[in-house]
């Protein structure tokens, strides 16, 4: 897992500040994700991680600051063309479709590598049936992937919490990206199910070379999975390095210790 | 109970992903289009075909086009009147200036200029969602009925605003006009009909139709992963409004034969369509059908049943068969939201558990 | 069944009726006064030479939809057929045209529906007589001109037209621009929208403009509106005139004593003191078969309704005469329509002295005469008065109009002209 | 600009605010019940015909005097109110709002029906002896007001003031307020979500009644009392479905937009623009704001 | 003669496979449900990938008589990889993939494995985990390589390596696979079957190509199977069912066998499927019964009264119908309107209404459970039979099914009731030996080539099927010197949905006792019902209304025994319910989820001493393994009944009122 040192830097974050009105949420943040790596972002609540992820994947544009995405600088994108050059993520609250199959949710996942116009499509006939078998074949792998055969065909707006996250995860996987992001994959899950989650983490990051940036509040998680963590609080940076150097960090241990928060 | 699925295994993507997976839906499909092409049209009068299945028809190609943009996209639209007006004007427009063009392209044509009109309407819906953007949409409704009343132009300047279809035929058969005999009428709308449904079904289950649903289901969602609302939500009110359009073009030209802008394709269109959808099953090619027959063919047979039937008087007739049509609405709606696409497709998951009650 | 061969054949006659929806009010006298004399004719005289009628109602809530499925719900009602169709709307009107000259039934679309259809020869299947909304607009004006003193006067008045903003409200448009080119008055059309509950900016539009004559095109709800907002504007209701259609009880009683003097066009009297509704009192409401309430028996749209049964089994009647038969079809019916000659001595065996106007027809004019009278509403003692003589149309400004519209809907549906010697 | 066309300009924008009043009354239903159950009722427009009905129904067939036949109608709204709890909206809970709009759709379909077989389709006289015609005094000086409209205004005006003390002040307004923010807060008040609907939409019926009332004096009462209902939609998107205020004021810039575009404008172009020249106007505000005029702003999250 | 030059020819199963090559290439060979579908190839290219891996397999070391493990759930390419070995002349020796890893240690020793092909992850971790011990194991090959990719092992490779490896020493050694097949032959060993066996280590069992290979053609011309069947393999590889269903009779009569895509969609698949030709142990099929029936609890009334009603009339005809017994036209029109609504849709819904011959086998089925399916007309039968003789001993003739015999010998069998009353057999698939263990191999197999079954039986006098009582080392006495056959009064027992497990204990005493293990499911959807709370096994287990539950099963079990002479002594005066449910990772089962008495009686002491007693509770502490292999005590009062023991009389008076 130590391959970050030789690895280039697939995502850097320079001096990012954003605000709502009055409220900063996020101030003069700036670090970097290198190629293959796990990152983690911690915090207590309201410390900016989500606000952070949604930067980077340009749902919200910070009033300063710049990011670096392999290799091209800019202020803020579109979130689609976010997803076009490579970054994928996942939801504190689960977004799934709900009205749509598993299967579905995940061939979702690949519009983008899908180009058929609407005239091959409404026929379904030709490139359009062909791209849809070829991509049909490349979610299936995914399902594989995540073990959730059995539920293929179900609509997702009724499975239980856990499967729902990892369909969640499998939609994310289906656009083949870069850089995945994920939103405390493992919230309200119990044991069993964070350590298959884990398990899937590792695997996607391993199996496919996969960056992954994570926000996750379940500390013992964090430090297994992580490459280097990075520690927010009230939207300034707190730390950021090595899990073991960030547990002995004297600012985090302030942070978690001295203010109560919800979280254990 | 009908089912019988075992043994029924694929081996390839395109037989899994077909239309119809299952074989006994495959036969029930081919006896509804026998019955539909081959049985229909000479077991039923006149009247049926004219008054009853042609606008039953002709709504559901409408309704159609609606849930694409409503059912499919999550975009509500009461415009639907105004589409169809669109459509209608411009198939008059065309079949006085193109005749030699011959009708189905006209058709088709007037489908492409809806298409293009409505796209411009659907612009507001970039930043405009749900009830706002339904009465948004009606801002397209009074403004197409206005200008269609008012432009002489659009109605060759006649003296009520009238417009009338002039006779045309496919293969020298008159398709329009007074002359034009139900059979023929009825070929050619059910031909248009079956087709842009399988079409609409295909997109549907294709990229396009997964990225409106998309977008309806959780529209940041899937913006983050790469769906561009731009192009999915103007696509859903090009494709929505092509359908509508041709509708229209067929609600004026094969049905009704003339029609004024103010009375045939008020506000009252697009709520009766919309309600098509919402009672048939939003989301839902099979709804489409569903809901125009609860709202077309239901009230008619109603109303003979009661005035032929029990001799009750027409006046009294309507008012029970306003209140019967309420009550249902209600009672559908309580027994089953989704529509009466969902409660068949219930019907049929029991079926497939038969006897098993899950 | 019993009462011998002739009554076994009936007379089809279906009534596109609207006792529902937004213009209810207007369709349930009109249908009252349609069936109450056919009902009359069958408890009187057993039917029409001894043919039983056959009412065949059917519900359009004056919607064009509706209207097209009566119509071919009843289009093959019984052994006749429908012998005739009274579509009672100008949407169902030209809905019809087409399909009943392809039917051969005749409509009889009684003063409104398609105004060139008075060319016979373009429109073989449609009568409108005894007048048009265009015969009734010129007829406004004349009453206007005689009113200010001479047509000469009218140079340089101001007449406006507030009309429902429909096919039916712009039908007189063009007459009127013709007329005013030719008189010299000024013309001002404005609009009212379906429903027309609220035209608070039409009737601004009209103190701004102050135009000495107002018109009024209205239908429905429209009407009490125009009539109050134009009562509270203080515009004069001597000077306010509405179509045969914007001139019933219904329409002024809301604005109570405001709408006294209001006028407005029409083609027969008013009231109830004729022999004939003296017998529909006593042969079909002594029997309890009447389908409205006694005491409106004779408002203005249930004579409407009355005057149309009345030329519509005369027709019937004719029909029978020419062919020599009882068991006629719509074929015949439209033959008994071009041969109809009701004159003063048969409205008098009819009971309707000096009810309505004359009317012959022909096979080139299926407007009959087209004269209208004025009519003017007695706030106080809330009755109709026809307050003037029936004047004939401008036919030089009708006419040529009604030749390039019928010619143009010839043109584009490929009718060809009959011959009518 | 002379004296002239400047009393005009003001007389069409004083109507175009009347007119706006006479809107928001029917707007005001709507967002009543928008605000406390999330449904668009559809039934709004019918529901006022059905209360004017009643209300000419009662003073008619049976003699009741004016007052009476005003109370009579308020517990026929009520009693109306309490079944469509029962019947319709109890089986409905938590369904999604488009489904609870069509129900309110097939609500209106039943009531219309109800009310033509009750009190026959006849156009109904409604005097209650409110005030009609041109204000005198001011027509005197050149400038035409509506006294009926100038009466609607200052009962919307009583009715807003009175809603707002009902919101305000007494337990179950602030019930209904929750009930808008929280279903499961509006519990803790101690009152249940059935009793919070039938009053919303008892009071919804009363408010429908006075609509009624004032629209039915103007035209007499009749079916097409029930299309005013069109006439409330521009002005709900322009003010916000969960606000009153917004309602009222959203009303006065759609009648004055409507009466002044129809006005200068509609002559050029053949007139009767002020349906979609409404509806556009409300959609140009929406542009800029997409949730109305007085909606919250939405701050999205994922 | 020629034919008989032919069959000679074909003995061997790459020769099989050759000769399908040539009958039937395009036909179907294999499927798996894969990616959503069902990959599918045909015998073309399954002999392509085998020829490939066998290649492969030489080229890693794999040589005659060598050892191929063979781990994993049921995949085409594991048992590709049996036939690459057989190819070769090598051993396959599937093992029970659910086993940890010191089991695996055990026969992964004691069969000289050389070369393991695994599934995945999981399958190598645990041989990983052993591989110190088995000295013998030279490579690893896996299918899956997820989670492997930073594995850094020499000795461990890929499915594609391997194959890739044959494909070019194929290359370079063309004729090498065919001479491979053709110095094969019908006396070289086929497989290695380990038995569970209730004592001791597991023996493998030594099959010969002959054995299997007659043994099945015996089978498909008894049952009259055709290369069109549809077959779901989905038992475990290494149990010999599974060999010889879903791999020797396919490659003997050609038919195509799919494999699940999970053991989570097993039900699904099977329904897509729906095999032809089906084979369960009775807890499956008792299994489906009973999600029939909770199912069905939860229909609408009138559905409920339907079903009952049908269900009702085909326990009486269905049965006969099914064995051609002629019934009143009544009966045959009402069983064939319930068809239409509820025989057939049940047995879609089971994906069961293609199947021409269900088996079961392997234990006693209730007779409830056994008439059930066959009421609704499906061909279920059972048969009795052996690994040590490839299955086949007893199996019921068409026509001929009763649900307390397991019928007439099958093809080839002889049968005698030895002097114990022990049953012992001789056929054509008697095994070669055990392996490496010739002592048990002489105690099991005699000279003359007859084995013993160690189960005790007889014919029956009216039809001639053979009948099981119980394993005869099992069948003892009581005090009183009456037969004692604790596993035929378990059987009856575990035959109520309720009675998941039964031990007795009687042998040497006065009367039995029995411990119970409640079926959770049952019971629990059962209390759900009634609304009785309860959080776990352990609690439910000592509910009041759950032991008066089962007093009632132990009762009708007495009454049934009291009628007969020969078990009338053996009713049960005194039960308890266990706190813990028998589990093979403690040891109480065998893999294959057999009681191992012994074992059981020893652990228990206290409590079957308790039940000798007066006590009415007993406490007990026990060790217990958790899944995840931790272990931690249980400790639990447990509550003992007596049951209502009938006087002989009394029971048939009973009976005939």
């Amino acid at each position: 897992m130590n391959r970050q040192n030789a690895a280039e830097t697939i995502l850097s974050v320079e001096n990012i500040s954003l605000s709502f009105g009055i409220m900063k949420v996020l101030d003069d943040i700036s670090f970097d994700i290198k190629r293959g790596e796990i990152r983690s972002i911690i915090g207590p609540n309201g410390a900016g991680k989500s606000s952070m992820l949604n930067v980077i994947n340009g749902f919200y544009h910070p009033q300063e600051g710049s990011i670096t995405f392999k290799g091209e600088t800019r202020k803020q994108m579109a979130p689609h063309v976010a997803a076009s050059h490579g970054i994928a993520r996942t939801f504190q609250n689960i977004a799934l479709f709900k009205g749509m199959s598993t299967l579905d949710n995940i061939m979702t996942g690949r519009n983008l590598k899908m180009k058929t116009n609407l005239f091959w499509q409404a026929l379904h006939l030709g490139p359009a049936r062909l791209e849809e078998l070829e991509n049909r074949e490349a979610a299936e792998q995914i399902i594989d992937f995540l073990d959730i055969q059995a539920i293929r065909k179900k609509p997702v707006g009724k499975l239980p919490y856990g499967l729902q996250k990892r369909v969640e995860l499998g939609r994310a996987l289906a656009a083949e990206p870069d850089l995945l992001l994920l939103d405390e994959p493992m919230a309200g899950m119990n044991s069993e199910e964070k350590e298959d989650m884990s398990r899937f983490i590792i695997d996607v990051n391993s199996q496919f070379g996969t960056t992954i940036a994570l926000i996750e509040h379940d500390m013992g998680v964090v430090m297994d999975l992580s490459d280097r963590v990075l520690v927010l609080d009230y939207g300034k940076q707190l730390a950021d390095g090595l899990p073991d150097e960030v547990r002995r960090n004297q600012d985090v241990i302030d942070a978690y210790l001295g203010v109560p928060h919800e979280h254990a | 109970m009908i089912y019988r699925e075992t043994g029924q295994f694929k081996a390839h993507y395109q037989d899994d992903q077909a239309l119809f997976p299952i074989d006994q839906d495959r036969y029930v499909i081919f006896g509804v289009l026998f019955v539909t092409f081959a049985l229909v049209p000479y077991l039923l009068n006149e009247y049926w075909l004219n008054a009853i299945l042609l606008p039953f028809l002709i709504y559901s190609l409408a309704a159609l086009g609606l849930n694409i943009l409503t059912g499919y996209c999550g975009q509500l639209s009461l415009g639907t009147g105004g589409f169809m007006a669109v459509g209608a004007f411009s198939v008059y427009k065309l079949m006085v200036a193109f005749p030699e063009l011959g009708f189905i392209p006209l058709v088709l044509l007037s489908g492409l200029i809806t298409a293009a009109v409505g796209t411009l309407f659907g612009l507001p819906s970039l930043r405009i969602k749900g009830f706002y953007l339904a009465v948004a949409t009606l801002a397209a409704q009074f403004f197409l009925i206005w200008l269609f009343n008012k432009v002489g132009w659009f109605f060759n300047y006649s003296a009520s605003g009238m417009i009338n279809a002039p006779p045309m035929t496919i293969f020298g058969v008159i398709v329009t006009g007074p002359e034009a005999n139900g059979v023929a009428k009825y070929y050619l709308v059910a031909g248009i009909v079956a087709v842009f449904a399988l079409a609409a079904k295909n997109i549907a289950r294709g990229r396009i139709g997964r990225n409106w649903m998309a977008i309806r289901d959780m529209d940041i969602a899937a913006e983050l992963i790469g769906v561009r609302p731009l192009v999915a939500k103007l696509s859903a009110f090009a494709v929505s409004s092509f359908y509508v359009g041709m509708a229209g073009a067929l609600y004026f030209a094969v049905w009704l034969g003339s029609a004024e802008p103010t009375e045939a394709f008020d506000i009252n269109q697009s709520f009766l369509v919309l309600f098509m959808i919402i009672i048939g099953g939003l989301g839902s090619v099979l709804g489409s059908f569903l809901g125009a027959a609860f709202l077309v063919i239901m009230p008619i047979l109603l109303k003979n049943i009661m005035v032929d039937g029990f001799g009750t008087d027409s006046a009294l007739a309507a008012h029970i068969e306003i209140i019967v049509v309420g009550v249902l609405i209600i009672g559908f709606l309580i027994v089953e939201p989704h529509g009466l696409a969902r409660l068949w497709r219930i019907a049929k998951e029991k079926m497939r558990l038969w006897p098993f009650p899950y | 069944m019993i009462s011998g061969v002739a009554s076994a054949y009936e007379l089809v006659m279906p009534t596109l009726d609207y006792r529902t929806g937004p213009y209810a009010p207007n369709g349930i006298p009109f249908a009252n006064g349609y069936g109450d004399y056919l009902n009359m004719l069958n408890e009187r005289d057993g039917g029409i030479n001894g043919a039983r009628i056959s009412l065949v109602p059917c519900e359009t809530g004056y919607n064009t939809k509706k209207g097209v499925e009566c119509y071919e719900n009843t289009k093959g009602e019984g052994q006749s057929g429908a012998l005739v169709f009274q579509p009672l709307s100008t949407g169902i009107t030209y809905q019809l045209i087409p399909k009943a000259s392809v039917d051969e039934i005749p409509i009889f679309s009684m003063g409104y529906g398609r105004t060139s259809a008075a060319n016979g020869k373009v429109f073989p299947w449609v009568f409108n007589f005894p007048a048009t909304y265009w015969s009734q607009a010129t007829v406004f004006v004349q009453y206007i001109g005689e009113k200010e003193g001479g047509m000469a006067n009218l140079k340089g008045k101001k007449i406006a037209l507030v009309y429902h903003n429909s096919a039916y409200g712009k039908e007189p448009i063009r007459t009127l621009e013709k007329a005013a080119e030719k008189f010299g008055f000024e013309f001002l059309a404005l609009p009212v929208d379906h429903p027309g509950q609220e035209q608070k900016a039409t009737w601004l539009q009209i103190r701004r403009e102050k135009p000495d004559w107002v018109m009024m095109w209205g239908w429905g709800v429209m009407n009490q509106v125009a009539i109050k907002e134009a009562a509270s504007i203080r515009y004069p209701m001597d000077r306010f005139i509405g179509v045969w259609w914007s001139g019933s009880e219904n329409d002024v009683l809301p604005a109570g004593a405001a709408a006294d003097g209001y006028l407005s066009g029409a083609f027969h009297q008013p009231g109830d003191n004729f022999g004939a509704h003296d017998d529909i009192k006593k042969h079909v409401y002594d029997k309890g078969m009447g389908l409205g309430d006694r005491d409106r028996i004779g408002e203005v749209l249930y004579n409407r309704g009355l005057v149309a049964a009345m030329w519509t089994s005369e027709a019937i009647r004719t029909a029978m005469e020419i062919h020599g038969t009882n068991e006629i079809r719509g074929t015949h019916v439209r033959d008994g329509f071009e041969a109809l000659e009701v004159d003063e001595a048969r409205l008098k065996q009819l009971g309707l002295a000096n009810f309505t106007i004359p009317v012959k027809v022909t096979c080139e004019n299926h407007e009959g005469p087209g004269k209208v009278a004025l009519q003017q509403w007695d706030a106080k003692a809330k009755k109709w008065n026809l307050v003037s003589d029936f004047y004939d149309p401008l036919r030089d400004i009708t006419g040529p109009l009604i030749a390039e519209d019928s010619a143009m809907f010839a043109k584009e549906n490929n009718v060809s002209m009959r011959s009518c010697n | 600009m002379n004296m002239l066309d400047f009393l005009f300009f003001i007389e069409v924008t004083l109507s175009g605010l009347m007119a706006g009043v006479m809107y928001s009354l029917v707007a005001l239903g709507f967002v009543l019940i928008f605000k406390a159950s999330g449904i668009f009722n559809f039934a709004q427009g019918v529901m006022a015909l059905f209360a004017a009905l009643t209300l000419v129904g009662l003073m008619e067939k049976f003699g009741f005097p004016i007052w009476l036949a005003i109370i009579g109608t308020i517990a026929v709204m009520i009693a109306l109110a309490w079944l469509i709890e029962r019947v319709m909206l109890r089986q409905l809970v938590n369904q999604e709002p488009i489904i609870l709009f069509m129900a309110t759709i097939g609500l209106a379909y039943v009531l219309e029906g109800m009310g033509d077989i009750l009190w026959g389709s006849d156009v109904k006289v409604l005097d209650l002896g409110i005030p009609q015609g041109a204000w005198e005094w001011l027509y005197d000086k050149g400038v035409y007001i509506e006294k009926l409209e100038m009466f609607a205004a200052g009962t919307a005006a009583i009715m807003v003031a009175f809603l707002a003390v009902f919101f305000q002040k007494t337990r179950i307004g602030r019930a209904l307020r929750a009930v808008a923010d929280d279903h499961q807060a509006a519990l803790s008040v101690g009152i249940s979500l059935h009793t919070i609907w039938v009053i919303v939409w008892s009071v919804a019926g009363i408010v429908a009644l006075v609509a009624g009332i004032m629209w039915g004096s103007k035209s007499g009462v009749q079916f097409s009392l029930s299309l005013i209902a069109l006439k409330a939609l521009p002005v709900l998107i322009l003010g916000g479905f969960t606000s009153v205020p917004g309602a009222i004021i959203g009303g006065m810039i759609i009648g004055v937009g409507e009466k002044l575009a129809e006005v200068y404008v509609g002559p050029f172009v053949g007139g009767a623009i002020e349906n979609w020249f409404a509806y556009m106007l409300a959609l140009a505000f929406l542009l800029f704001r997409p949730q109305g005029l007085f909606g919250e702003k939405i701050i999205e999250r994922v | 003669m020629n034919q008989q030059d032919k069959d000679t020819a074909l003995d061997t199963f790459p020769k099989l496979l050759q000769s399908h090559v040539l009958e039937r290439p395009t036909r179907d060979a294999i499927r798996e449900k894969d990616l959503g579908i069902w990959q599918s190839w045909t015998w073309v290219e399954a002999a392509a990938e085998i020829r490939a891996l066998a290649c492969g397999l030489a080229q890693l070391g794999l040589q005659r008589g060598d050892k191929l493990a063979i781990i994993g759930d049921n995949r085409p390419r594991l048992y590709w990889g049996m036939t690459a070995a057989q190819s070769l002349g090598a051993i396959p020796v599937p093992l029970y993939q659910d086993s940890v890893a010191d089991e695996m240690a055990y026969v992964l020793d004691n069969a000289d494995v050389k070369i393991a092909l695994v599934e995945n992850q999981e399958q190598v971790d645990k041989i990983l985990e052993i591989m110190e011990r088995c000295p013998q194991i030279e490579h690893i090959i896996y299918d899956e390589p997820r989670g492997l990719r930073d594995y850094e092992h020499d000795f461990l490779h890929s499915y594609e390596q391997v194959q890739q490896l044959g494909i070019g020493y194929d290359h370079d050694h063309p004729d090498f696979y065919d001479r491979e097949i053709a110095a094969g032959n019908g006396s070289d060993i086929s497989i290695m079957l380990y038995t569970s066996g209730t004592t001791g280590n597991p023996k493998g069992v030594m099959l010969s190509n002959d054995n299997v290979i007659i043994t099945a053609r015996n089978g498909i011309e008894r049952e009259n199977l055709t290369a069109d069947e549809e077959v779901l393999a989905y038992l475990p590889m290494a149990w010999v069912g599974d060999n010889l269903f879903s791999y020797a009779q396919s490659f003997v009569a050609g038919f195509c066998v799919s494999c699940p895509e999970d053991a989570s969609t097993v039900h699904h698949d099977l329904r897509e499927i729906g095999p032809t030709y089906y084979f369960a142990p009775p807890a499956v099929y008792e299994n489906m019964l009973t999600h029939v029936m909770i199912r069905m609890e939860d229909a609408a009334q009138i559905k409920q009264k339907l079903f009952h009603y049908f269900m009702e009339h085909a326990r009486k005809v269905g049965g006969r119908i099914l064995n051609r017994e002629p019934v009143s036209l009544m009966d045959s029109m009402l069983y064939k309107l319930g068809n239409i609504l509820v025989y057939a849709p049940l047995k879609d819904v089971l994906g069961l209404s293609r199947t021409r011959l269900a088996y079961t086998a392997g234990e006693a089925i209730g007779p409830e459970l056994f008439d059930f399916y066959r009421s609704l007309g499906i061909n279920i039968k059972q048969l009795y039979g052996q690994t040590e003789c490839m299955v086949f001993v007893c199996v019921q003739p068409d026509g001929e099914v009763y649900a307390d015999t397991v019928g007439t010998p099958a093809i080839d069998v002889e049968i005698k009731i030895d002097d114990n009353g022990e049953i012992m057999y001789r056929s054509p698939g008697v095994f070669q030996s055990y392996y490496k263990n010739p002592e048990s191999t002489a105690s099991t197999k005699t000279e003359d080539g007859w084995v013993h079954t160690g189960d005790a039986g007889f014919f029956d006098e009216h039809n001639g099927h053979l009948k099981i009582i119980d394993r005869a080392k099992d069948v003892g006495k009581l005090n009183d010197g009456t037969l004692f056959a604790p596993k035929y009064i378990e059987n009856k027992l575990k035959f109520f949905s309720f009675v998941k497990e039964a031990v007795l204990f009687g042998n040497g005493r006065d009367h039995s006792t029995a411990f119970i293990n409640i079926d959770l499911n049952a019971v629990g959807n059962w209390a759900e019902r009634r609304g009785l709370a309860y959080s776990g096994y352990i609690d439910l287990a000592g509910l009041d209304e759950v032991y008066q539950l089962i007093n009632e099963c132990v009762n009708k079990v007495n009454r049934d025994l009291s009628a007969d002479s020969r078990l009338a002594n053996s009713q049960i005066h005194r039960f308890l319910i266990l706190h813990k449910e028998l589990d093979a990772d403690d040891g109480e089962l065998t893999r294959t989820a057999k009681v191992r008495r012994n074992f059981v009686e020893e652990r228990y002491t206290t409590l079957v001493d308790a039940l000798y007693s007066d006590r009415s509770e007993c406490h007990v502490e026990t060790q217990v393994t958790f899944e995840d292999g931790r272990t931690g005590s249980l400790a639990a009062d447990v509550r003992i009944c007596d049951a209502q023991v009938f006087a002989q009389a009394a029971a048939s008076q009973e009976a005939a009122a």
